[in-house]
């Protein structure tokens, strides 16, 4: 610790500190001692309680007073010295709070709703050591442990989305999850080595504060230099490419964005808090944390992939029919639209929308969790066959749970920007900015904007479909299944409580006390320099159209869907096949990148059994083999030549035996022939 | 006047004449007298040659011994051969190989 | 041409000829007899040779003694003996003759060439011995010289032909006897 | 009593108990075995908690750094005109060996509890394991070549018997596969080894030595030698250095064991009986990895400086290529056996970048893995027992037959993958970091080398989550039917006692990574100082 520190700063630290554990000393009893009990629910909630009141202590004094920074030794490696410790700035406590606030009536809600689940207990742990892990990931002041909570996340993801592990889906999905966040993962770990090669630290602090070590670094003549290091600038670029598919895979950005809906497996409530309001917005707070590094160039290809995801997301949105999913690729959109955000400059507003997206997303999850509850009773009590998801089933529903349907129009009407909400402030801040960024960059750019505030309508359609269909006209499932009883409400306290508490921080007055600008917000002001394009034109006019055409667009749904005067085009067109289909990525992925990925490593086995232990086998044939030449050899070449030697004397025997027949007047004849011989050979020669 | 030459001549025809007879006769006797035949034209030789030795008459002394030797060899080999037919009922030296091996 | 010479010509014409008939003979006792000529040509011709004693001797010995053994011997093996004798078919000219008699001729021819040039009547020692007149005159008897030397210097030849010879005699008539009279 | 000597030669006092012991008493095998390996537990930590560290403590090329040494003469033979034969028994340790020891003592611990699945000739099966024990503790030891060497070759041995007789159904195959491959490697290395035996002199004695300090020392070599860095010798026109070099490497690479020398591993693992394994995996890879740092890049240095780069390809190829083989097996050891063959590539990897943290890194990796891949092993073991089935395939949904197996299997997966908090994290990342790095500080490797390695993290993410999802998670279908069901019981107190400390070492690491990194910072410095500093002679 820094002794240095005042008393209060101190005391500050140790309530960060405290916030952040105490969720983790949760998951820790729940591990260790309550195995099954129902207690473990309390346990977390009242940690995370804690330390979502020690969250809000923290943020007021940090909040635009101070930073600060504490570290300890963590240990060394060579001639580097790793730190651990936290860092709090305003995007820190800011964090901080939000999760801990966010995270607060989930866990009052998931009391209830997974009350009666066999995996009560292990539920809670894995919620607290996500809990834990989140927190950490946000005040942790060096990359690797940033990156190392950031992984974190995903594990306890991971864990949740196969919470329930005896279902396929579920399993699938969260092995989907977890590697795609690998693919990320990867591609941030590249990002922070190449940092650390370049600026040999890790410290968020010195890396990313004004003129700190990024800002003070040059590029210059092809190469990127800080200090000594002298580096190729494509190795910038690739920090920049591994920080962004870090970014995508956890904020689920195209093209790495497909395992967001799949993860809808998991218990609504997790998706409310993970897979809506924090974890995904990991993504935007880490391009918050790493800003100074990207340079104009990356930022424009930020936001172009921004504004294209949240585009997708919202078309696919339109034709899905389970209502988690539409959920979904809302979260995808509104995601897209936070990096977008980044990528024009607009680096306050985009956190300004993570907070409110944070806050009317996580109502809206709640609140579907709530319908879905519901539904699966009906489902439960009728032994129907049905999926309780399906938003085909539904209708009629807000007499039968008011509460809920007021939440989920609230949370709609923030998700869809209509003044008065929270969502208005941060999303006409962002089209807004678009279009001044755009006016800037040229014409060309201006697509940009217009493509956002094509969404923007779109995300108006589906959530008023969405709406209309689940709360109004009459219940699907009674002119099915006529006869069936229906026993719903909005549930306890535990579920109407998070609800109202969500509603609430959905409204304008908790970011800023005038409704229809978003300049005039305090969260815009603590996070950055924030000057803005003051009076242009754009202030005034944006918001009015796009809030004039949401509500013709929403206007337009309801006479589709309520008083379906108009049959909209075909439900087998080609766009429509393309939006239902989710642009058919996800099946490009499992056709091409899998089977890929499969194949390869069926070839390199094949390899490995085929070419190298082949090798290795044709080395032990050639060795059998020479050891069969070498015996063939001794058999046939070393005893070969005795046996040869043996068979020309037999040979030369048998033929002189032939010789020895006991004639003696052939003996004579030969011997004289000899003799006769060498007499005329002599008298040959000697002529 | 004689000359020597013409002694061999003689001498050497005689020999041809045994050695043909040794080789070719089938019978045993036949053989013997080859041989005869060939130890004359030897001590035709000696004798011829004998001529020049007056003082020690090496020539006419061996002729005599190997006349006498031709005689015990002869003994000897009739001996052998009437013995031989006894045991094998054949004077056909071609017959007799039990040498063969 | 001397009569000598003519003496000569016509006894080794009869050596040669009766050689000759032994040779192509194919009856055995025709061949006894023929060689029983030749013996005596053969005489005749030592005694053209200058050696008296030598023919004296051939005739004693050779026609008085082998020849005889051989008829006895002949004819004392039996009749089966004398019968398988005459079934020898004996053609001169036959094919299993043809190396015998190429070979007798090659013999021949060498033994000729070897003769004619050997030039023996230029040999050193034969000069030597005409220059010390050490040559046997025509008309000069070997006969004392002979026995003189015979006792003298051929002394130790001589006892060990006659043992030589008396051990053939015994062996002869050893291997001659009877079966049955083995001991 | 020195302490490392009798660290090394416990085990063999045991073994000998057990061999004269009747087989009546052959129950107490285990326990005597078990007694031997917690002994030498509690020996080699005693060693680590005095370990000094600091500059002066460096060890590496400085004999008189090195601690715990004992430094007696062993085989002296005078050799009239060729001088005095020198071989000592000669142990000691520094840094990097200090917590491989740990390593080894522990995994040996957990190698013998996992011994109770074997049945027949118990006898033989102790006294080798014992053996092997000795022959694994001494080669971390030894200081001198040919001790080493000694060591090494006798580990071969019981290695062979323990896989040809208690392996599998294709063991004697894989036996004679194992065998084949490492004697393949060990014999080019004794010729190695007397060639630096020739070059060498101790410059106290002046005779030649064994000594692999000395050797590690330019000034040592006689001029003209073969080794002799001065010299230029060459060998089939290949320099002479780098020809050893070589040898060497491979020896050591078939241990490790690198692409394409790995074929050995995937069936000696899933032939042998699960303790050997253990022992397989924990150690003898180490063993490899431990040979190239203290061998190769210690008596060669300026080859290792020079052929930086295809070592650094090849540990590339080796994660990248295991990571993608381990993705196609069915057969659950199988698998695991490419994982290690992945993961000791970044060993490879760390070692080439001569970088402080990608030696440190690479270190911290061969005790990770030596932790995990026993953890793995015996994981596998436990499954193997109940059923004697390992097919992937044949299991689903164990997750929910057996919740407790099924947390430590997640703990095993997760702590390999990389999950951070666990020791895999750090090691990989700063190996990661010390190859990247490496181009910047000593030009030996291009920056592509470790954004591939970072592909195999991603790739041994694919393939344990597949397993996971494949045997642990869904509804329960087993190959077996309700048989196995009831057979599958989950882990019992004993299979627990073994799996919870390693679990808890993982995470420890993963937490404290000061406990490797702070006993092996100073030998890697120097190690790193070394190595550059070899060309100023």
């Amino acid at each position: 610790m820094n002794k240095a520190l005042p008393y209060q700063d101190i005391q500050t630290v140790c309530f960060a500190i405290a916030a952040v554990v105490l969720p983790f000393a949760a998951f820790v009893i729940n591990f260790l001692f309550l195995g099954k009990s129902k207690l473990s629910g309390w346990v977390s909630t009242v940690a995370i309680l804690v330390s979502s009141i020690l969250s809000v202590i923290v943020f007021t004094r940090v909040w635009n007073v101070q930073q600060i920074h504490v570290k300890h030794l963590w240990f060394i490696i060579g001639d580097n010295t790793l730190y651990t410790g936290i860092l709090l700035n305003n995007l820190s406590v800011l964090m901080l709070g939000l999760v801990s606030v966010i995270a607060l009536p989930v866990h009052i809600y998931s009391t209830a709703y997974m009350k009666d689940d066999a995996g009560y207990s292990r539920y809670f742990q894995y919620l607290s050591f996500f809990c834990f892990s989140m927190l950490a990931l946000v005040v942790m002041d060096n990359l690797i442990l940033l990156y190392a909570f950031w992984e974190l996340v995903g594990f306890s993801s991971y864990l949740l989305i196969g919470f329930w592990f005896d279902r396929a889906t579920a399993v699938q999905a969260n092995k989907k999850a977890f590697i795609i966040n690998r693919i990320g993962d990867i591609g941030l770990l590249t990002a922070i080595i190449i940092l650390f090669n370049q600026y040999h630290t890790f410290d968020i602090a010195q890396l990313f504060k004004d003129g700190g070590l990024i800002a003070s670094s040059t590029i210059n003549n092809g190469l990127w230099i800080s200090g000594t290091t002298l580096t190729p600038v494509v190795w910038q670029y690739i920090a920049c490419i591994g920080i962004f598919l870090g970014v995508a895979a956890k904020s689920a950005q195209f093209p790495l964005h497909t395992w967001l809906p799949d993860a809808m497996e998991g218990p609504t409530s997790v998706s409310a808090l993970i897979h809506a309001a924090t974890m995904v917005a990991a993504g935007v707070f880490l391009l918050g944390r790493v800003y100074p590094l990207f340079n104009e160039a990356e930022l424009t290809t930020l936001a172009v992939i921004g504004c294209f995801t949240a585009f997708m997301a919202a078309t696919i949105a339109l034709t899905q029919n389970d209502l988690k999913r539409i959920l979904a690729y809302s979260t995808i959109s509104q995601l897209g639209y936070m990096v977008m955000a980044m990528g024009i400059g607009a680096y306050a507003t985009s956190l300004f929308h993570l907070v409110t997206h944070a806050f009317f997303k996580c109502l809206l999850f709640l609140s579907a969790g709530i319908v879905i509850h519901q539904i699966k009773h009906i489902k439960e009590d009728n032994h129907l066959n049905i999926d309780p998801q399906d938003i085909a089933n539904m209708g009629g529903l807000r007499k039968k749970l008011p509460l809920t349907f007021i939440a989920t129009l609230i949370g709609g009407l923030a998700l869809i920007g209509l003044p008065l909400t929270s969502g208005y402030l941060s999303k006409e801040g962002i089209l807004v900015q678009a279009f001044e960024w755009a006016e800037h960059k040229g014409s060309a750019y201006m697509l940009l904007p217009v493509l956002a505030s094509i969404t923007s309508w779109l995300t108006a359609f589906y959530v008023a479909r969405l709406i209309l269909k689940v709360f109004y006209g009459d219940m699907h499932l009674l002119t099915l299944h006529p006869g069936i009883k229906i026993h719903i409400g909005d549930g306890g306290w535990r579920y109407k409580l998070p609800l109202v508490l969500l509603s609430l921080c959905c409204l304008f007055p908790l970011f800023s006390l005038n409704p229809l600008s978003h300049t005039q917000s305090w969260l815009l002001y603590g996070l950055s320099s924030y000057k803005g394009y003051t009076e242009s034109i754009f202030e005034i006019i944006v918001p009015v159209v796009v809030n004039v055409l949401s509500l013709v667009v929403m206007y337009y749904a309801y006479i589709i869907y309520i008083k379906q005067s108009i049959w909209v085009s075909s439900q087998t067109g080609l766009l429509y096949r393309i939006s239902f289909n989710e642009w058919y990525i996800d099946r490009f992925y499992n056709c091409v990148v899998v089977k890929f990925v499969l194949a390869l490593s069926d070839m390199t086995f094949w390899f490995d059994r085929k070419v190298i232990d082949g090798f290795v086998n044709l080395l032990e044939k050639i060795g059998v083999f020479i050891a069969g030449i070498a015996s063939w050899c001794d058999r046939y070449i070393v005893d070969g030549i005795l046996h040869l030697s043996a068979a020309i004397v037999q040979a030369i025997g048998g033929f002189a035996r032939r010789f020895q027949n006991g004639k003696v007047q052939y003996y004579l004849f030969s011997m004289l022939l000899a003799v006769i011989v060498v007499f005329i050979l002599k008298i040959l020669i000697w002529n | 006047m004689i000359t020597l030459t013409d002694f061999m001549i003689v001498s050497a025809v005689l020999f041809c004449t045994g050695m043909f007879v040794i080789i070719s006769k089938k019978n045993s006797i036949q053989i013997l007298i080859g041989i005869e035949l060939m130890l004359n034209a030897a001590i035709l030789n000696l004798v011829a040659f004998g001529k020049y030795d007056r003082i020690n008459n090496s020539g006419q002394m061996f002729a005599l011994f190997a006349i006498v030797l031709a005689a015990a060899t002869t003994a000897v080999a009739l001996a052998i051969i009437l013995n031989v037919y006894k045991q094998y009922k054949t004077i056909d030296p071609d017959k007799i190989k039990q040498l063969k091996d | 041409m001397s009569i000598v010479q003519v003496l000569f010509y016509f006894m080794g014409l009869i050596t040669l000829a009766s050689a000759l008939t032994v040779a192509i003979s194919k009856n055995l006792v025709r061949s006894i007899f023929m060689f029983f000529i030749t013996l005596f040509a053969l005489a005749g011709l030592y005694v053209l040779a200058l050696a008296d004693f030598v023919a004296v001797t051939q005739i004693v010995i050779y026609v008085g003694g082998i020849l005889v053994l051989i008829l006895f011997a002949f004819m004392l093996s039996g009749k089966e003996a004398l019968a398988a004798a005459q079934l020898q078919s004996n053609r001169f000219v036959s094919l299993s003759n043809l190396p015998a008699l190429l070979l007798a001729l090659l013999f021949l021819v060498v033994m000729i060439n070897i003769i004619f040039k050997a030039d023996v009547s230029n040999l050193q020692w034969i000069k030597e011995a005409n220059g010390v007149k050490n040559v046997i005159g025509s008309n000069e008897s070997m006969i004392n010289n002979i026995g003189i030397n015979l006792m003298t210097r051929y002394l130790l030849p001589f006892e060990a032909i006659s043992v030589l010879l008396m051990v053939a005699l015994v062996g002869a008539a050893h291997l001659s006897r009877k079966e049955g009279t083995r001991v | 009593m020195n302490i490392l000597t009798l660290l090394i030669f416990t085990p063999v006092l045991f073994g000998l108990i057990i061999l004269l012991l009747p087989s009546s008493m052959r129950a107490s095998f285990k326990y005597i075995t078990l007694l031997a390996t917690l002994l030498q537990l509690g020996f080699s930590i005693w060693m680590y908690l005095n370990f000094k560290t600091g500059a002066s403590y460096a060890g590496i090329n400085h004999e008189e750094q090195f601690q715990f040494v004992q430094k007696l003469p062993w085989i002296s033979l005078d050799l009239g005109g060729a001088g005095k034969m020198q071989i000592e028994y000669f142990v000691g340790i520094d840094g990097i060996s200090v917590t491989l020891l740990v390593m080894t003592s522990l995994v040996l611990v957990i190698a013998a509890i996992a011994s109770w699945e074997i049945t027949s000739n118990l006898k033989g099966f102790f006294a080798l394991f014992l053996l092997l024990d000795m022959a694994v503790v001494g080669v971390f030891c030894a200081l001198d070549f040919f001790l080493f060497y000694t060591f090494y070759e006798l580990m071969l041995l019981p290695l062979y018997f323990l896989i040809g007789m208690w392996g599998g159904a294709r063991r004697e195959y894989a036996a004679i596969k194992f065998f084949l491959y490492t004697l393949f490697g060990s014999v080019f290395m004794l010729l190695v080894m007397v060639g630096l035996y020739l070059s060498v002199k101790d410059p106290i004695t002046g005779n030649h030595t064994f000594n692999m300090i000395q050797m590690m020392n330019p000034k040592n070599y006689i001029d003209g030698s073969v080794f002799s860095i001065l010299s230029h010798q060459t060998i089939l026109g290949m320099p002479a250095r780098t020809v050893g070099f070589v040898v060497l490497f491979i020896a050591f690479a078939i241990k490790v064991p690198v692409v394409p020398l790995h074929t050995w591993l995937p069936d000696a693992h899933v032939e042998a009986p699960t303790p050997v394994s253990i022992i397989l995996a924990g150690i003898l890879l180490k063993i490899g990895g431990y040979g190239i740092i203290r061998i190769c890049t210690g008596i060669f240095p300026d080859v290792a400086y020079s052929g930086a780069y295809w070592l650094g390809l090849l540990g590339v190829i080796s994660i990248l290529y295991g990571a993608f083989n381990a993705l196609a097996q069915r057969d659950l050891k199988r698998m695991i056996a490419y994982s290690s063959v992945s993961h000791m590539g970044f060993v490879l990897l760390g070692i080439a970048s001569q970088t402080a943290e990608g030696i440190s890194g690479a270190v911290l990796q061969m005790v990770s893995h030596g932790f995990l891949s026993t953890m793995l092993f015996f994981l596998v073991g436990v499954i193997y027992n109940r059923v004697h089935d390992r097919d992937i395939y044949n299991f689903r949904g164990l997750g929910t037959l057996m919740p407790k197996y099924t947390v430590y299997v997640m703990v095993a997966f997760f702590a390999s993958l990389g999950l951070p908090g666990f020791s895999a994290f750090v090691a990989e990342a700063f190996s990661l970091a010390g190859a990247f790095k490496s181009h910047n500080v000593n030009g030996l490797l291009p920056y592509w080398m470790a954004v591939c390695g970072s592909v195999g993290i991603l790739l041994s993410a694919a393939y344990f989550l597949w397993t996971l999802q494949r045997m642990f998670f869904g509804t329960v279908s087993l190959k077996g039917g309700d048989i196995w069901k009831i057979a599958l019981t989950d882990i019992n107190w004993r299979e627990t006692a073994t799996l919870l400390p390693l679990a808890l070492i993982a995470l420890t690491l993963g937490v404290m990574p000061s406990l490797v990194l702070g006993k092996i910072n100073d030998s890697v410095l120097a190690l790193v100082q070394f190595t550059q500093n070899v060309f100023h002679y």
